[in-house]
């Protein structure tokens, strides 16, 4: 009993995304001599940063039982924002205030439709993400912007401490503080709760509605400041800044353990797939592996990092009913049944 | 062509790692560029490799920057680009150049800063100028309306060749009788560029010609006036593939469009960048180099791009129901269009 | 009153609201543009919502089990190709045994995830999340980056977009719109008459006392999941009869699409509740729009930022209406809890 | 009784990680028996119906059909043959109509709906039980006795041979309870074999043929009705002696906390006064279907009344949410634990601190694991709730631990006024009383406590005053020293007394 306690953290998900991560380094180390390099550290994380950034807030829309297909469109908008508003002549400092800002309206948006208007947040968020990215396009049109100052640019491009750009580090800083508040704090415990039980979660007396749009506004937030690294990132803008993104963001919170239903993954869990999923990337690129096969391949991964752990327990179920059906068989009704040790019913 | 008297040769078998980056994967037009670069490969017997890689079209701009950021990491040689976006890449492709990789971009350039030169397939104005032809030939003198179905509002290459049409047709009198008028963006969607081209024969009752410079926005148009039954009325042109388009010159859908060879494109970027980063040439202006079975070109400034260089490939062909026969006769199997270049008279 | 609440049951009110939005929302149009009530309209929008209602109503078997088919865009792209490579090859395949072979090949591919999810016991948006990718990768190195074009193809998939089944004066019911109908019509009686039917929505409004009462719920999701399939599969043949020319990214994003619809059109995305009707009436509701905006003179600039504000509003009416309208239905909805399900995924 | 046994378990076990649920336990079932399984909460009596329907497999162990040995993999083989259960939980499908929830498991045989049919087959299985439940409306949002009735339909509407009743009755009140042994008589003559399960031990020695009580996942004895008493069963259910059952101890009545006037919600109840005191326990009776439940919903802001006055601590408040509620010191613990009063898989110690929680916070905000420990190792020791850890999701306790767990959280809370709705259901003797102690301190504490409770013993024992509700009407408020059993009743079917009592006589 004490053993199986003392392993049972085995059989969790983060056990399983640090084992697969390990396989991911040991492939990357075999497959290239240029995966070490300081340089294709850093870039392992700099060239996802945005979308790592928001992965970190979509946990917390996932477990919390709703979904916001949005923030790729409302990056796209901060970005433009910020833009739209440099060009116009402001600081870009301003600009990035009120690209935050309008993120944060994005998401009570979206919060106040999903949680008080009732309407599921597959729907408001899809339209949210047409609409935000309909703003967009009405500000910038067919125009790029760029020439940010470069102290702006330097944030996205230029390393601080040697290669390592200062948004990741702000990526660490965010991660420890969503691992903090979602595993450690009555919010975290009340996005919990309003994932399994929304009904029980009301009648303890929680606002249920107050989180989420909480929440969706937190997730507006963080978009606008993946935006914004965006644009410093690439320096330059356009309406179409950052499409698509949305898929990829999901996927990576959904390899983390989190259940599209809500109520379960951890932030350990949604890091540790983070981790797999840019350095497989990092590795298959480095191989030159295109991009559809990539995605391929974290597809295969997705489907087979839930598949490999189920037949494991099929298996453990039937076989020793097989085992059963044949010893009867043999020595017709038998009385030796054998005893399965492991529970696999929960 | 330029008669400079002593072209610069490529010296065969030179070592080089060299990477074509198209704009997305699973385009045709892409893979017969790959082709021709083959044979340039081939043909120069690099003992290097030809790295032919691309991102998925949901994630294009962040993906060919991934790419490129792996090319630097892996030392290549040279990258030859299509670029998604003119601005976005510059922070990668400048590094690139800055770790002495030559950087040579085609079909789609980046800003001149982030390249060594820039393959033109066809002059943009010209472009613009086939594209009034094309439309003066199926309107006829008298003119009449038409409309643009183009790509993205904010696809680069596609904006730059309307705005040279546009230019034309207010400053030739020849095309006075021409009215454009809309433009629509079917995003290089099949569906919603069959469904933009049915806006615009509902929306103008009096259109007469449909022109879109893409050649998924082409093909689908076409398919839409056919399946509409509309075909005698409104004429479809374009940029289009002779594959894809060949049954709408049959059927009377559409009589004219344009295009040039991809293989060519390919071939000669290939050549091009083999030349700059053997060492062999310097991207300067002025410059007289040997393309293998192309022939001589010079590198000259561009006149679209300040500060700009560019080897223009040329020349259109125009492609009309006599000579797509021949087309279809002589290069089916091997993709390979057998037309000589019809040079519009200009 | 009485009667009529008798009668016709709550689920209906779904559909009758969005009846009404739809009315509502094709008098606005009509309103701002010229020549709205044409036939020509008409054909066009039905037309277009065919091929999303095909799917859509396959779709609505999955996410009535409290699932979800994100693959159903790389089905209808591979089946398109697949299809399409193939009849240019047997240029005297009949008709109807190409359709057979397009909804094998989707009924394939719904079989794998039906079985992922259903026995593999993986959840569906993570097993058709990976599918997606995948059988789109199958594409690709099947297609070896060659695009399928139209003159490849017999004549009479070409003009089957242009058959017309039924015409009334100049309003045309086509063949792809007369399919989708009739896939609807055969779905809705399949899930209102038929225990099958009837066991997809248990299983989807409480998946544990499904297996309390001894229902089958692997082999029923694994069930909707093919069949949900082999609709992609005949959207596939459709897509390449109505757009001709196939490339390897045909239908990309259509999923979404076609979630939209079946949302949008009151099944619930956790299961147990809605109708196929319901979903035609979403995508015939969204394809209006997105086609109207097309017709209407607006900045192009500015369409997108419109669509997405109709959608929403639209919803949101709907919502309105069925709140104000449910009391007036039921009799025992009063006495209920005001415990309506929460949306989630 | 002479015959064969129908159905016959032997040397079953299952175990759940570190939890014993069943050792080698037998039991067997004869035609016409009505055969019932006692124990405490978390005995494995759940566990052993699960395995005898096929929800479970058993780790070892044989089930003995007529003498041949069956395996049973689902549900769908345990009722193929003739196997059939009414779960402790009702599961209902809420999205389907009360007609198809409870012909659902039929329709296998035929694959085509006829609608009228169902309709009318419907209300008549629901006219056999006496209850008048619209076959139509879907079963979203039914109150749990209403559940509970569609599940008790379902499985008598199946042709069995074995029947198992896991607390059937914990929810129901009296009356539904005659209606429902009247119907299992009528099954027993048919030759059925009847499993009951319950902790009303009254009804058990009413209706049980013989007797079974398991204790700690245990086989401890069988035997005829007529050779058990109560006192030894409940012996051999916990193992050692419990004292008499609780007697409840006056509390000091204190200020008004709560007064409702007029208090109206259409159709649900109407015109509702009571005043509710500091120390007083107000009883809340009625039959299922009473509307006691809706007039709590209403206090508690999740349904707001249409009219009448709520005045609070002397201010009139207007409730429309249940964390308003909470903020002012007045909780509610639901009758429904698995969808209102639990987070099923979150740790029991997390769902004792849920609405609790912000109690738990230190100077940065975060939840003090240890203090939360210390609460949940209080209440589990208090009120005995048997479960090998702390961390243990909710949803893997027995029933009646899930419904310890309820009251812990809600108690936890240490509201101004309390209200509880069917606060012992599934709760055994034991436990029970514990319950009924806690209760008394808390009033005596100065808490005002509203108990809405089906189970009339328990309202007499533990109520200063009773209210009685009856569809919707208040139909009187007595004294607890002028309350007896028929006068209760009488009220809550809305007979005076005279009838009523000749009514009881001859059901
Ligand atoms: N799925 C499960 N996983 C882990 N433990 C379980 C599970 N189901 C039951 N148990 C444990 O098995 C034991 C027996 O539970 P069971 O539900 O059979 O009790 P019970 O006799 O029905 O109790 P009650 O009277 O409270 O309903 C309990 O300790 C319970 O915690
Ligand atoms: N067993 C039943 N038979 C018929 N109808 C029922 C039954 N149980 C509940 N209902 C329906 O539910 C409504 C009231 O349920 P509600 O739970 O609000 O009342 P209640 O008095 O609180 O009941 P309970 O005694 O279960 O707490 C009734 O009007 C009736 O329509
Ligand atoms: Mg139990
Ligand atoms: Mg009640």
């Amino acid at each position: 009993m004490q053993q199986s306690k003392r392993w049972a953290w085995l059989k969790s998900w983060e056990a399983l995304m640090f084992i697969i991560l390990c396989a991911v380094v040991v492939a990357n180390l075999r497959l290239s001599e240029h995966y070490l390099d300081l340089n294709n550290l850093a870039n392992i994380f700099h060239l996802s940063i945005e979308k790592s950034l928001v992965v970190l807030i979509m946990a917390f829309v996932i477990i919390n039982g709703e979904i916001d297909l949005s923030v790729a469109s409302v990056m796209g908008l901060s970005a433009t924002v910020l833009a739209e508003r440099y060009d116009a002549g402001w600081p870009i400092a301003a600009g990035f205030v009120l690209a935050l800002f309008v993120g944060v309206v994005c998401g009570l948006l979206n919060g106040l439709f999903a949680a008080y208007m009732g309407i599921p947040s597959l729907i408001v968020t899809l339209a949210g993400s047409i609409g935000y990215r309909g703003v967009a396009r009405i500000l910038l049109e067919d125009r790029s912007v760029g020439d940010f100052p470069s102290w702006f640019t330097s944030l996205g491009q230029d390393g601080i401490i040697g290669p390592f750009h200062i948004t990741i580090f702000v990526f660490i800083a965010l991660f420890i503080l969503g691992f903090v508040i979602l595993q450690y704090s009555v919010f975290g415990r009340y996005v919990y709760a309003i994932g399994n039980n929304r009904a029980a979660a009301e009648y303890a007396g929680i606002n249920a509605k107050q989180v989420k749009v909480t929440i969706f506004m937190a997730s507006g937030l963080i978009a606008a400041l993946a935006g914004a690294f965006y644009a410093a990132r690439l320096g330059n803008v356009r309406a179409n800044a950052a499409e698509g993104f949305e898929l990829d963001i999901i996927t990576i919170v959904l390899l983390g353990g989190v259940s599209i239903f809500g109520g379960t993954g951890t932030m350990i869990g949604v890091g540790l797939s983070l981790l797999v999923v840019l350095n497989l990337r990092n590795g298959m690129s480095l191989s030159n592996v295109d991009g559809n096969t990539q995605t391929s391949v974290i597809g295969l991964l997705l489907i087979l990092s839930v598949l490999v752990p189920n037949l494991i327990q099929i298996l453990q179920r039937l076989v020793p009913r097989l085992f059963t059906a044949i010893s009867r068989i043999l020595n017709k009704g038998g009385a030796t049944e054998p005893k399965s040790q492991v529970s696999v019913h929960q | 062509r330029a008669q400079d008297p002593e072209p610069i040769k490529a010296e065969p078998g030179v070592e080089l790692n060299m990477v074509l980056l198209p704009k997305t994967l699973g385009n045709a037009v892409f893979d017969e560029a790959h082709e021709g670069a083959i044979e340039a490969h081939e043909e120069l017997e690099n003992p290097g490799e030809l790295i032919f890689n691309a991102p998925t079209p949901d994630n294009a701009i962040p993906g060919q920057i991934e790419i490129i950021e792996a090319s630097i990491t892996q030392e290549v040689d040279a990258i030859m680009i299509s670029a998604n976006d003119y601005e976005q890449l510059l922070p990668s492709t400048t590094k690139a150049m800055e770790e002495d990789i030559t950087v040579v971009t085609w079909d789609s350039p980046v800003s001149p800063e982030g390249e060594d030169l820039f393959i033109a397939q066809v002059d943009f104005t010209e472009v613009g100028s086939v594209m009034a032809n094309m439309a003066l030939s199926i309107l006829g003198e008298d003119g009449g309306q038409f409309a643009i179905l183009s790509a993205t509002p904010d696809a680069s290459n596609q904006n730059a060749w309307i705005e040279a049409m546009q230019t034309l047709l207010e400053e030739d009198e020849q095309y006075a009788n021409l009215e454009l008028v809309d433009i629509v963006y079917g995003n290089d969607d099949p569906d919603d560029s069959y469904n933009e081209a049915l806006g615009l024969v509902d929306s103008y009752p009096d259109l007469e010609l449909i022109m879109a410079p893409t050649t998924v926005g082409i093909a689908a148009a076409a398919k839409a006036m056919q399946d509409e039954e509309l075909c005698g009325e409104v004429a479809v042109s374009g940029l289009g593939l002779p594959s894809e388009m060949q049954e709408f010159v049959e059927n009377g859908c559409s009589q004219e469009f344009a295009l040039w060879s991809f293989k060519d494109l390919g071939y000669l970027t290939y050549y091009v960048s083999y030349l700059l980063a053997s060492g062999a040439m310097e991207a300067e202006e002025g410059v007289v180099f040997e393309a293998g079975r192309m022939g001589t070109y010079t590198i000259e400034a561009d006149p679209n791009r300040e500060d700009g260089l560019r080897v223009l490939m040329g020349p259109f062909s125009v492609y009309n129901a006599d000579n797509l026969e021949e087309w279809a006769a002589g290069g089916d199997e091997e993709g390979e269009p057998e037309v000589e270049a019809t040079e519009e008279a200009n | 009153m009485h009667r009529i609440r008798r009668w016709v049951p709550l689920q209906r009110l779904r559909e009758f609201s969005l009846v009404i939005i739809l009315i509502i929302v094709v008098l606005i149009f009509g309103n701002q543009i010229d020549n709205y009530y044409t036939p020509r309209t008409f054909n066009r929008i039905s037309s277009t919502v065919a091929l999303i209602t095909l799917v859509a109503v396959g779709q609505t078997m999955v996410v009535l089990t409290r699932n979800v088919d994100l693959s159903v865009g790389s089905i209808v792209g591979f089946t398109a190709y697949y299809v399409g490579r193939y009849v240019s090859k047997n240029e005297d395949m009949a008709p109807l045994m190409l359709a057979v072979l397009a909804m094998g090949i989707g009924a394939g591919m719904g079989l794998i995830n039906g079985l992922l999810v259903a026995y593999g016991r993986i959840p569906a948006i993570v097993v058709t999340l990976g599918t997606m990718a995948i059988y789109r990768g199958v594409l690709v190195e099947y297609s070896d980056s060659k695009s399928v074009a139209t003159r490849q193809l017999p004549d009479w998939i070409k003009e089957l977009p242009q058959e017309s089944i039924l015409k009334f004066g100049e309003y045309e019911l086509r063949a792809l719109p007369a399919i989708a109908l009739v896939a609807v019509i055969v779905f809705f009686f399949l899930l209102l008459y038929t225990s099958l039917g009837r066991r997809l929505y248990a299983i989807g409004s409480s998946p544990e006392a499904a297996n309390l009462a001894g229902i089958r719920a692997p082999r029923m999701v694994t069930l909707a999941f093919t069949m949900c399939g082999a609709m992609a599969g005949l959207g596939g043949m459709l897509y390449l009869a109505r757009f001709g020319t196939i490339t390897v990214d045909a239908a990309r994003g259509m999923e979404l699409q076609v979630v939209a619809a079946v949302v949008v059109g009151g099944v619930n995305i956790l299961g147990g509740s809605g109708t196929v009707i319901g979903a035609m009436l979403g995508a015939i509701l969204i394809g209006t729009i997105e086609q109207s905006l097309i017709r209407m003179n607006i900045n192009e600039f500015w369409k997108d930022a419109l669509l997405g504000l109709c959608i929403i509003i639209a919803v949101t009416v709907d919502r309105i209406l069925i709140n104000q309208l449910t009391p007036w239905w039921s009799r025992t909805e009063l006495q209920r809890m005001p415990e309506e399900p929460h949306a989630a995924v | 009784m002479t015959a064969d046994p129908l159905l016959e378990i032997r040397d079953v076990s299952k175990q759940f990680g570190a939890t014993k649920a069943l050792s080698s336990v037998s039991l067997s079932l004869y035609p016409g028996e009505v055969h019932a399984l006692l124990g405490e909460n978390g005995a494995g009596k759940s566990t052993l119906i699960k395995i005898m329907t096929g929800i479970y497999q058993p780790d070892s162990g044989e089930i003995l059909l007529q003498g041949r040995l069956i395996s049973l993999h689902n549900s769908a083989q345990a009722q193929k043959h003739g196997i059939a259960a009414i779960y402790q939980e009702p599961l209902v499908f809420p999205d389907l109509n009360i007609a198809e929830n409870i012909f659902i498991s039929h329709q296998r045989r035929n694959p085509l709906v006829r609608w009228g049919k169902l309709y009318r087959d419907a209300e008549k299985v629901l006219a056999q039980l006496g209850v008048a439940l619209d076959v139509r409306a879907l079963a979203r949002g039914l109150p749990l006795a209403a559940q509970q009735t569609v599940e008790i339909a379902k499985a008598i509407s199946m042709d069995v041979r074995v029947l198992i009743m896991d607390e059937p009755t914990a929810s129901l009140s009296i009356h539904e309870v005659k209606q429902l042994f009247g119907l299992v008589r009528n099954l027993r003559k048919a030759g059925v074999a009847i499993l009951f399960i319950s902790h009303r031990l009254d009804e058990v020695f009413e209706i049980a043929d013989r007797v079974t009580v398991f204790r700690d996942g245990q086989f401890i004895s069988t035997a005829p009705v007529a050779e058990v008493t109560p006192e030894q069963a409940i012996r051999d259910m916990v193992g050692r002696e419990i004292g008499d059952i609780f007697v409840k101890e006056p509390s000091p009545r204190g200020g008004v906390v709560l007064s409702v006037k007029d208090l109206t919600r259409e159709p649900r109840f109407h015109h509702i006064n009571f005043e509710l005191h500091a120390g007083e326990v107000l009883g809340l009776a009625g039959l299922v279907g009473a509307g006691r439940t809706d007039v709590a919903l209403a206090l508690f802001g999740i349904a707001p009344a249409q009219h009448g006055h709520i005045t609070y601590l002397g201010k009139e408040v207007h409730l429309h949410s249940p964390k308003q509620a909470t903020r002012m010191g007045m909780v509610y613990v639901p009758e429904d634990r698995r969808q209102h009063g639990l987070v099923l898989p979150m740790s029991l110690m997390a769902n004792i601190s849920l609405p609790s929680v912000k109690n738990y916070r230190n100077q940065l905000g975060m939840v003090q694991r240890g203090k939360e420990v210390t609460t949940a190792e209080q209440y589990r020791q208090q009120l005995s709730i048997r479960t090998s850890s702390l961390s243990m999701p909710a949803g893997k306790l027995s029933g009646g631990n899930q419904q310890k767990v309820v009251l812990s959280k809600w108690l936890n809370t240490k509201p101004h006024l309390l209200i509880l709705d069917e606060p012992t259901r599934g709760i055994d003797v034991g436990a029970k009383q514990e319950v009924h102690r806690l209760i008394n301190q808390l009033a005596q504490q100065g808490m005002a406590i509203l108990m809405i409770s089906s189970d009339l013993p328990e309202v007499l024992a533990m109520s200063d005053r009773i209210l009685v509700m009856r569809e919707g009407q208040q139909m009187g408020i007595f004294e607890r020293r002028e309350a007896t059993q028929e006068i209760i009743m009488a009220a809550a079917i809305g007979q005076t007394l005279n009838m009523a009592e000749s009514a009881v006589a001859h059901a």
